[in-house]
Protein backbone atom coordinates (compact mmCIF):
# COMPACT_ATOMS: atom_id res chain seq x y z
CA UNK A 1 0.00 0.00 0.00
CA UNK A 2 1.23 3.66 -0.78
CA UNK A 3 -0.70 6.79 1.38
CA UNK A 4 0.34 10.28 1.17
CA UNK A 5 -0.46 13.58 2.31
CA UNK A 6 0.22 16.50 0.15
CA UNK A 7 0.12 20.27 0.57
CA UNK A 8 1.07 20.24 -3.16
CA UNK A 9 -1.49 19.81 -5.72
CA UNK A 10 -1.28 16.73 -7.89
CA UNK A 11 -2.03 15.31 -10.78
CA UNK A 12 -4.40 12.32 -10.11
CA UNK A 13 -3.63 10.78 -13.71
CA UNK A 14 0.03 11.60 -13.62
CA UNK A 15 0.09 9.71 -10.18
CA UNK A 16 -1.73 6.43 -11.39
CA UNK A 17 0.61 6.30 -14.58
CA UNK A 18 3.78 6.70 -11.97
CA UNK A 19 2.50 4.08 -9.42
CA UNK A 20 1.57 1.78 -12.25
CA UNK A 21 4.85 1.69 -13.70
CA UNK A 22 6.40 0.85 -10.30
CA UNK A 23 4.00 -1.79 -10.08
CA UNK A 24 6.17 -5.26 -10.54
CA UNK A 25 3.17 -7.24 -11.27
CA UNK A 26 2.56 -6.49 -14.66
CA UNK A 27 0.10 -9.23 -16.38
CA UNK A 28 -1.23 -10.14 -12.45
CA UNK A 29 -4.17 -7.50 -12.22
CA UNK A 30 -6.75 -7.45 -13.92
CA UNK A 31 -9.02 -4.54 -12.54
CA UNK A 32 -8.14 -1.04 -11.54
CA UNK A 33 -10.62 0.98 -9.63
CA UNK A 34 -10.25 4.53 -9.17
CA UNK A 35 -12.06 7.50 -7.21
CA UNK A 36 -11.11 11.32 -7.60
CA UNK A 37 -12.37 13.58 -5.48
CA UNK A 38 -12.35 17.49 -6.88
CA UNK A 39 -13.16 20.55 -5.38
CA UNK A 40 -15.95 22.20 -6.49
CA UNK A 41 -16.98 25.69 -6.97
CA UNK A 42 -19.75 25.49 -5.46
CA UNK A 43 -21.31 23.76 -2.68
CA UNK A 44 -24.75 24.19 -0.69
CA UNK A 45 -26.46 27.13 -2.86
CA UNK A 46 -22.92 29.08 -2.11
CA UNK A 47 -20.08 29.85 -4.81
CA UNK A 48 -16.94 28.18 -3.13
CA UNK A 49 -13.48 30.52 -3.77
CA UNK A 50 -11.11 28.36 -1.83
CA UNK A 51 -10.91 25.66 0.73
CA UNK A 52 -8.19 24.98 3.74
CA UNK A 53 -7.82 21.58 4.59
CA UNK A 54 -6.95 20.80 8.14
CA UNK A 55 -5.73 17.36 9.00
CA UNK A 56 -4.15 15.87 12.76
CA UNK A 57 -0.42 14.75 11.22
CA UNK A 58 0.10 11.31 12.27
CA UNK A 59 -3.33 10.13 13.28
CA UNK A 60 -4.32 10.97 9.33
CA UNK A 61 -1.90 8.36 8.27
CA UNK A 62 -2.34 6.27 10.73
CA UNK A 63 -6.22 5.76 9.75
CA UNK A 64 -6.14 5.93 6.72
CA UNK A 65 -3.54 2.85 6.97
CA UNK A 66 -5.64 1.04 9.35
CA UNK A 67 -8.76 1.97 6.96
CA UNK A 68 -6.60 0.08 3.70
CA UNK A 69 -5.32 -2.96 5.93
CA UNK A 70 -9.07 -3.46 6.50
CA UNK A 71 -10.02 -3.61 3.02
CA UNK A 72 -6.86 -6.06 2.58
CA UNK A 73 -8.54 -8.52 5.13
CA UNK A 74 -11.97 -8.37 3.64
CA UNK A 75 -11.03 -8.11 -0.55
CA UNK A 76 -7.98 -9.97 -2.42
CA UNK A 77 -6.16 -6.39 -3.41
CA UNK A 78 -2.81 -6.21 -4.84
CA UNK A 79 -2.19 -2.83 -4.75
CA UNK A 80 -3.74 -0.17 -2.70
CA UNK A 81 -2.80 3.71 -3.03
CA UNK A 82 -4.62 6.69 -1.39
CA UNK A 83 -3.38 10.46 -1.66
CA UNK A 84 -5.07 12.98 0.26
CA UNK A 85 -4.90 17.17 -0.29
CA UNK A 86 -3.92 19.35 2.89
CA UNK A 87 -3.35 23.16 3.09
CA UNK A 88 -5.13 25.87 0.85
CA UNK A 89 -7.38 24.35 -1.84
CA UNK A 90 -8.12 25.80 -5.19
CA UNK A 91 -11.65 24.90 -7.15
CA UNK A 92 -10.80 22.34 -10.03
CA UNK A 93 -7.89 20.67 -7.80
CA UNK A 94 -7.49 17.28 -7.25
CA UNK A 95 -8.15 16.74 -3.01
CA UNK A 96 -8.59 12.80 -3.28
CA UNK A 97 -7.23 10.17 -5.00
CA UNK A 98 -8.39 6.17 -3.81
CA UNK A 99 -7.33 3.38 -6.32
CA UNK A 100 -6.83 -0.24 -5.95
CA UNK A 101 -5.39 -2.61 -8.11
CA UNK A 102 -6.80 -6.62 -8.27
CA UNK A 103 -6.81 -9.79 -9.76
CA UNK A 104 -10.81 -9.16 -9.92
CA UNK A 105 -13.43 -6.72 -10.53
CA UNK A 106 -15.67 -7.17 -7.79
CA UNK A 107 -12.70 -6.81 -5.25
CA UNK A 108 -11.14 -3.43 -6.99
CA UNK A 109 -15.18 -1.96 -7.07
CA UNK A 110 -15.88 -2.77 -3.17
CA UNK A 111 -12.74 -2.32 -1.96
CA UNK A 112 -12.56 1.44 -3.22
CA UNK A 113 -15.47 2.51 -2.25
CA UNK A 114 -15.00 0.77 1.26
CA UNK A 115 -12.04 3.16 1.06
CA UNK A 116 -13.16 6.31 0.37
CA UNK A 117 -16.33 6.10 2.41
CA UNK A 118 -14.33 4.87 5.45
CA UNK A 119 -11.94 7.58 4.73
CA UNK A 120 -14.93 10.43 4.44
CA UNK A 121 -16.54 9.10 7.58
CA UNK A 122 -13.46 8.51 9.78
CA UNK A 123 -10.56 9.87 8.74
CA UNK A 124 -9.27 13.22 10.60
CA UNK A 125 -10.03 15.75 7.83
CA UNK A 126 -11.95 19.30 8.20
CA UNK A 127 -12.68 21.44 5.29
CA UNK A 128 -13.31 24.81 6.03
CA UNK A 129 -14.58 27.02 2.96
CA UNK A 130 -13.60 30.30 2.02
CA UNK A 131 -17.23 31.91 0.51
CA UNK A 132 -17.39 35.67 -0.91
CA UNK A 133 -18.32 36.69 2.40
CA UNK A 134 -16.47 34.98 4.41
CA UNK A 135 -15.26 31.25 5.69
CA UNK A 136 -17.24 28.19 6.94
CA UNK A 137 -16.68 24.72 8.43
CA UNK A 138 -18.09 22.30 6.24
CA UNK A 139 -20.73 20.27 8.54
CA UNK A 140 -21.22 16.43 8.20
CA UNK A 141 -23.36 14.92 6.14
CA UNK A 142 -22.42 17.35 3.36
CA UNK A 143 -22.66 15.10 0.16
CA UNK A 144 -19.28 15.12 -0.38
CA UNK B 1 4.28 14.60 34.54
CA UNK B 2 1.41 15.98 32.23
CA UNK B 3 -1.53 15.40 29.77
CA UNK B 4 -0.82 17.07 26.26
CA UNK B 5 -4.34 18.22 24.97
CA UNK B 6 -4.84 19.00 21.11
CA UNK B 7 -7.65 20.86 19.09
CA UNK B 8 -8.72 21.03 15.93
CA UNK B 9 -10.62 22.89 13.12
CA UNK B 10 -13.73 24.88 14.57
CA UNK B 11 -12.81 23.36 18.48
CA UNK B 12 -8.98 24.75 18.10
CA UNK B 13 -10.83 28.11 17.05
CA UNK B 14 -13.66 27.96 19.67
CA UNK B 15 -10.78 27.13 22.37
CA UNK B 16 -8.47 29.79 20.76
CA UNK B 17 -5.54 27.29 20.77
CA UNK B 18 -3.84 24.26 18.96
CA UNK B 19 -2.47 22.71 21.92
CA UNK B 20 -2.64 22.91 25.60
CA UNK B 21 -1.57 20.83 28.83
CA UNK B 22 -2.98 19.75 32.26
CA UNK B 23 -1.52 18.20 34.77
CA UNK B 24 -1.82 14.27 35.16
CA UNK B 25 -2.99 14.18 38.57
CA UNK B 26 -6.05 16.59 37.36
CA UNK B 27 -7.96 13.91 35.48
CA UNK B 28 -8.79 10.28 35.50
CA UNK B 29 -10.62 10.13 32.11
CA UNK B 30 -10.97 11.90 28.67
CA UNK B 31 -14.36 13.28 30.01
CA UNK B 32 -11.83 14.53 33.14
CA UNK B 33 -9.61 16.24 30.66
CA UNK B 34 -12.39 18.40 29.03
CA UNK B 35 -13.79 19.44 32.07
CA UNK B 36 -10.81 20.92 33.63
CA UNK B 37 -9.92 22.44 29.99
CA UNK B 38 -12.94 23.45 29.66
CA UNK B 39 -13.52 24.66 33.21
CA UNK B 40 -16.56 22.53 33.34
CA UNK B 41 -18.97 23.49 30.43
CA UNK B 42 -19.96 20.60 28.07
CA UNK B 43 -18.23 19.11 25.85
CA UNK B 44 -20.16 20.44 22.52
CA UNK B 45 -22.48 17.15 21.32
CA UNK B 46 -20.51 15.55 18.67
CA UNK B 47 -17.30 16.19 19.76
CA UNK B 48 -14.95 13.15 18.71
CA UNK B 49 -11.96 12.66 21.10
CA UNK B 50 -8.71 10.15 20.97
CA UNK B 51 -6.09 8.79 22.81
CA UNK B 52 -2.16 8.68 21.15
CA UNK B 53 -4.28 8.56 18.06
CA UNK B 54 -6.73 6.18 18.67
CA UNK B 55 -10.44 7.14 18.60
CA UNK B 56 -11.79 6.44 22.42
CA UNK B 57 -15.13 7.21 24.03
CA UNK B 58 -14.86 10.37 26.92
CA UNK B 59 -14.78 7.46 29.42
CA UNK B 60 -12.13 6.26 28.46
CA UNK B 61 -8.87 6.29 31.02
CA UNK B 62 -6.46 8.82 30.60
CA UNK B 63 -2.88 8.38 32.08
CA UNK B 64 0.20 10.51 32.48
CA UNK B 65 2.01 11.27 28.81
CA UNK B 66 -0.97 10.82 26.66
CA UNK B 67 -1.98 12.74 24.23
CA UNK B 68 -5.55 13.48 23.88
CA UNK B 69 -7.04 15.11 20.98
CA UNK B 70 -10.51 16.99 20.68
CA UNK B 71 -12.18 17.64 17.46
CA UNK B 72 -15.76 18.03 15.44
CA UNK B 73 -16.81 15.06 13.48
CA UNK B 74 -14.25 15.14 10.06
CA UNK B 75 -15.12 16.16 6.49
CA UNK B 76 -12.34 14.88 4.35
CA UNK B 77 -12.30 13.30 1.05
CA UNK C 1 -20.69 11.07 -23.50
CA UNK C 2 -17.90 9.60 -25.68
CA UNK C 3 -17.47 5.80 -26.73
CA UNK C 4 -14.89 4.26 -28.66
CA UNK C 5 -13.94 1.34 -29.93
CA UNK C 6 -10.12 0.78 -30.98
CA UNK C 7 -7.62 -1.86 -32.38
CA UNK C 8 -4.58 0.35 -31.07
CA UNK C 9 -3.23 0.23 -27.10
CA UNK C 10 -4.48 3.01 -25.63
CA UNK C 11 -3.18 4.53 -21.89
CA UNK C 12 -6.16 4.52 -19.55
CA UNK C 13 -4.81 7.27 -17.35
CA UNK C 14 -3.37 9.62 -21.07
CA UNK C 15 -7.14 9.40 -21.81
CA UNK C 16 -8.43 10.52 -18.57
CA UNK C 17 -5.59 13.64 -18.96
CA UNK C 18 -6.82 14.50 -22.32
CA UNK C 19 -10.79 14.01 -22.10
CA UNK C 20 -10.39 15.62 -18.62
CA UNK C 21 -8.96 18.46 -20.35
CA UNK C 22 -11.27 19.25 -22.93
CA UNK C 23 -14.54 19.07 -20.40
CA UNK C 24 -16.11 22.22 -20.03
CA UNK C 25 -16.88 21.69 -16.93
CA UNK C 26 -14.05 22.59 -14.26
CA UNK C 27 -14.80 23.27 -10.90
CA UNK C 28 -18.35 21.66 -10.99
CA UNK C 29 -17.66 17.95 -10.83
CA UNK C 30 -16.36 16.86 -7.53
CA UNK C 31 -16.21 12.88 -8.32
CA UNK C 32 -14.69 10.65 -10.65
CA UNK C 33 -15.11 7.21 -10.76
CA UNK C 34 -12.94 4.67 -13.08
CA UNK C 35 -12.98 1.18 -13.94
CA UNK C 36 -9.67 0.00 -15.95
CA UNK C 37 -9.50 -3.47 -17.32
CA UNK C 38 -6.28 -5.14 -18.08
CA UNK C 39 -5.10 -8.23 -19.87
CA UNK C 40 -4.13 -10.84 -17.27
CA UNK C 41 -1.62 -13.32 -18.32
CA UNK C 42 -3.03 -16.02 -16.47
CA UNK C 43 -7.08 -17.44 -16.46
CA UNK C 44 -8.90 -20.81 -15.58
CA UNK C 45 -5.25 -22.05 -14.28
CA UNK C 46 -3.74 -21.63 -18.16
CA UNK C 47 -1.04 -19.55 -19.24
CA UNK C 48 -2.24 -16.83 -20.98
CA UNK C 49 0.06 -15.09 -24.38
CA UNK C 50 -2.53 -12.82 -26.10
CA UNK C 51 -6.11 -12.41 -26.66
CA UNK C 52 -8.36 -11.63 -29.56
CA UNK C 53 -11.08 -9.68 -29.16
CA UNK C 54 -13.90 -10.25 -31.20
CA UNK C 55 -17.07 -7.63 -31.54
CA UNK C 56 -20.19 -6.32 -33.55
CA UNK C 57 -19.38 -3.06 -35.57
CA UNK C 58 -22.59 -0.91 -35.23
CA UNK C 59 -24.38 -2.98 -32.19
CA UNK C 60 -21.32 -2.58 -30.05
CA UNK C 61 -21.20 1.19 -30.01
CA UNK C 62 -25.12 1.28 -30.20
CA UNK C 63 -24.92 -0.96 -27.46
CA UNK C 64 -22.79 0.87 -25.22
CA UNK C 65 -24.33 4.29 -25.85
CA UNK C 66 -27.74 2.55 -24.78
CA UNK C 67 -25.89 1.12 -21.43
CA UNK C 68 -25.00 4.70 -20.85
CA UNK C 69 -27.97 6.46 -21.44
CA UNK C 70 -29.88 4.12 -18.98
CA UNK C 71 -27.14 5.31 -16.18
CA UNK C 72 -27.52 8.65 -16.97
CA UNK C 73 -31.14 8.67 -16.59
CA UNK C 74 -30.79 6.63 -13.42
CA UNK C 75 -28.15 9.16 -11.78
CA UNK C 76 -26.85 12.74 -11.95
CA UNK C 77 -23.65 12.60 -14.36
CA UNK C 78 -21.75 15.01 -15.88
CA UNK C 79 -19.91 12.67 -18.68
CA UNK C 80 -18.80 9.60 -19.10
CA UNK C 81 -16.20 8.01 -21.45
CA UNK C 82 -16.06 4.22 -22.30
CA UNK C 83 -13.19 2.97 -24.23
CA UNK C 84 -13.09 -0.55 -25.51
CA UNK C 85 -9.89 -2.18 -27.36
CA UNK C 86 -10.88 -4.74 -29.82
CA UNK C 87 -8.33 -7.10 -31.91
CA UNK C 88 -5.07 -8.71 -30.90
CA UNK C 89 -4.21 -7.85 -27.18
CA UNK C 90 -1.13 -8.57 -25.18
CA UNK C 91 -1.02 -9.43 -21.48
CA UNK C 92 -0.39 -6.19 -19.31
CA UNK C 93 -2.22 -3.85 -22.48
CA UNK C 94 -5.67 -2.25 -20.95
CA UNK C 95 -9.10 -3.81 -22.47
CA UNK C 96 -11.31 -1.26 -21.12
CA UNK C 97 -12.29 1.83 -19.48
CA UNK C 98 -15.12 3.34 -18.25
CA UNK C 99 -15.13 6.61 -16.02
CA UNK C 100 -17.63 9.17 -14.74
CA UNK C 101 -17.59 12.55 -13.66
CA UNK C 102 -20.20 13.56 -11.25
CA UNK C 103 -20.83 16.37 -8.55
CA UNK C 104 -21.28 13.78 -6.35
CA UNK C 105 -19.16 10.53 -5.31
CA UNK C 106 -22.76 8.40 -4.80
CA UNK C 107 -24.08 8.56 -8.47
CA UNK C 108 -20.29 8.01 -9.58
CA UNK C 109 -19.56 5.01 -7.83
CA UNK C 110 -23.04 3.57 -8.68
CA UNK C 111 -22.82 4.78 -12.22
CA UNK C 112 -19.56 3.63 -13.26
CA UNK C 113 -20.24 0.00 -11.55
CA UNK C 114 -23.41 -0.16 -13.63
CA UNK C 115 -21.79 0.66 -16.71
CA UNK C 116 -19.13 -2.09 -16.08
CA UNK C 117 -21.71 -4.89 -15.62
CA UNK C 118 -24.15 -4.26 -18.62
CA UNK C 119 -21.01 -4.00 -20.27
CA UNK C 120 -19.76 -7.14 -19.90
CA UNK C 121 -23.25 -8.95 -19.46
CA UNK C 122 -24.91 -7.25 -22.63
CA UNK C 123 -22.46 -5.67 -25.02
CA UNK C 124 -21.45 -7.68 -27.96
CA UNK C 125 -17.43 -8.50 -27.73
CA UNK C 126 -16.08 -11.88 -27.72
CA UNK C 127 -13.11 -13.16 -26.23
CA UNK C 128 -10.59 -15.99 -27.77
CA UNK C 129 -7.55 -16.48 -25.78
CA UNK C 130 -3.95 -17.95 -27.13
CA UNK C 131 -2.63 -20.18 -24.99
CA UNK C 132 0.48 -22.29 -25.22
CA UNK C 133 -1.01 -24.82 -26.70
CA UNK C 134 -3.78 -23.78 -28.77
CA UNK C 135 -6.88 -21.15 -28.69
CA UNK C 136 -10.18 -21.03 -26.61
CA UNK C 137 -12.92 -19.11 -26.66
CA UNK C 138 -13.51 -17.17 -23.23
CA UNK C 139 -16.81 -18.59 -21.33
CA UNK C 140 -19.47 -16.76 -19.37
CA UNK C 141 -18.89 -16.46 -15.51
CA UNK C 142 -15.56 -15.75 -16.04
CA UNK C 143 -14.81 -13.50 -12.99
CA UNK C 144 -13.57 -10.73 -15.32
CA UNK D 1 -35.10 -9.50 -51.67
CA UNK D 2 -33.48 -11.27 -48.42
CA UNK D 3 -32.16 -11.51 -45.08
CA UNK D 4 -28.88 -10.57 -43.97
CA UNK D 5 -27.22 -13.14 -41.74
CA UNK D 6 -24.31 -12.36 -39.35
CA UNK D 7 -22.37 -15.02 -37.23
CA UNK D 8 -19.52 -14.29 -34.61
CA UNK D 9 -17.22 -15.97 -32.63
CA UNK D 10 -17.60 -19.21 -31.58
CA UNK D 11 -20.55 -19.97 -33.70
CA UNK D 12 -18.87 -18.20 -36.56
CA UNK D 13 -16.60 -21.05 -36.96
CA UNK D 14 -18.69 -23.59 -36.43
CA UNK D 15 -20.82 -22.27 -39.18
CA UNK D 16 -17.78 -21.59 -41.33
CA UNK D 17 -18.74 -18.22 -42.26
CA UNK D 18 -19.36 -14.88 -41.04
CA UNK D 19 -22.42 -13.67 -43.42
CA UNK D 20 -24.82 -15.29 -45.31
CA UNK D 21 -28.45 -14.83 -47.00
CA UNK D 22 -31.75 -16.33 -47.53
CA UNK D 23 -34.41 -15.41 -49.64
CA UNK D 24 -36.77 -13.19 -47.05
CA UNK D 25 -40.00 -15.81 -48.19
CA UNK D 26 -38.07 -18.79 -46.32
CA UNK D 27 -38.67 -17.54 -42.80
CA UNK D 28 -40.68 -16.04 -40.39
CA UNK D 29 -39.20 -15.30 -37.15
CA UNK D 30 -35.60 -15.44 -35.95
CA UNK D 31 -36.07 -19.42 -35.19
CA UNK D 32 -37.04 -20.13 -38.86
CA UNK D 33 -33.88 -18.09 -40.38
CA UNK D 34 -31.92 -20.38 -37.75
CA UNK D 35 -33.83 -23.47 -39.24
CA UNK D 36 -33.38 -22.60 -42.88
CA UNK D 37 -29.04 -21.74 -42.54
CA UNK D 38 -28.66 -25.03 -40.20
CA UNK D 39 -30.55 -27.40 -41.85
CA UNK D 40 -32.82 -27.68 -39.19
CA UNK D 41 -30.32 -28.41 -36.46
CA UNK D 42 -31.38 -26.77 -32.94
CA UNK D 43 -30.12 -23.62 -32.37
CA UNK D 44 -26.73 -24.25 -30.07
CA UNK D 45 -28.24 -23.40 -26.02
CA UNK D 46 -27.62 -19.86 -25.05
CA UNK D 47 -27.43 -18.55 -28.72
CA UNK D 48 -28.15 -14.89 -28.70
CA UNK D 49 -30.15 -13.97 -31.68
CA UNK D 50 -30.36 -9.94 -32.80
CA UNK D 51 -31.92 -8.31 -35.39
CA UNK D 52 -30.99 -4.96 -36.38
CA UNK D 53 -28.29 -4.82 -34.21
CA UNK D 54 -31.08 -4.79 -31.47
CA UNK D 55 -31.08 -8.36 -28.98
CA UNK D 56 -34.70 -10.13 -29.91
CA UNK D 57 -36.32 -13.48 -29.07
CA UNK D 58 -36.00 -16.28 -31.11
CA UNK D 59 -39.89 -15.72 -32.01
CA UNK D 60 -39.28 -12.44 -32.89
CA UNK D 61 -40.92 -11.53 -36.40
CA UNK D 62 -38.36 -10.67 -39.36
CA UNK D 63 -38.79 -9.00 -42.88
CA UNK D 64 -37.47 -8.42 -45.88
CA UNK D 65 -34.14 -6.62 -45.65
CA UNK D 66 -33.31 -7.40 -42.13
CA UNK D 67 -29.95 -7.85 -40.48
CA UNK D 68 -30.09 -11.19 -38.24
CA UNK D 69 -27.22 -12.10 -36.44
CA UNK D 70 -26.62 -15.47 -33.92
CA UNK D 71 -23.75 -14.77 -31.31
CA UNK D 72 -22.62 -16.79 -28.04
CA UNK D 73 -22.46 -15.34 -24.89
CA UNK D 74 -20.73 -12.21 -24.66
CA UNK D 75 -17.25 -11.76 -23.01
CA UNK D 76 -15.94 -8.42 -23.36
CA UNK D 77 -14.35 -6.17 -20.18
Amino acid sequence: MAVSITEKPFNPWDELQTRQDNLSMAGQYGATAVFVGTMRDFNEGDKVKAMTLEHYPGMTEKYLEKIILQAERQWELMHTLVIHRVGHILPDESIVLVAVWAAHRANAFDASRYIMEELKSHAPFWKKETLEDGDRWVGKGSEG
Amino acid sequence: MSINIRYFASLREKMGKAEDSIDAGLARTVADVWGVVANDTGMPSNTLCSINMEYVGPEHAVKDGDEVAFFPPVTGG
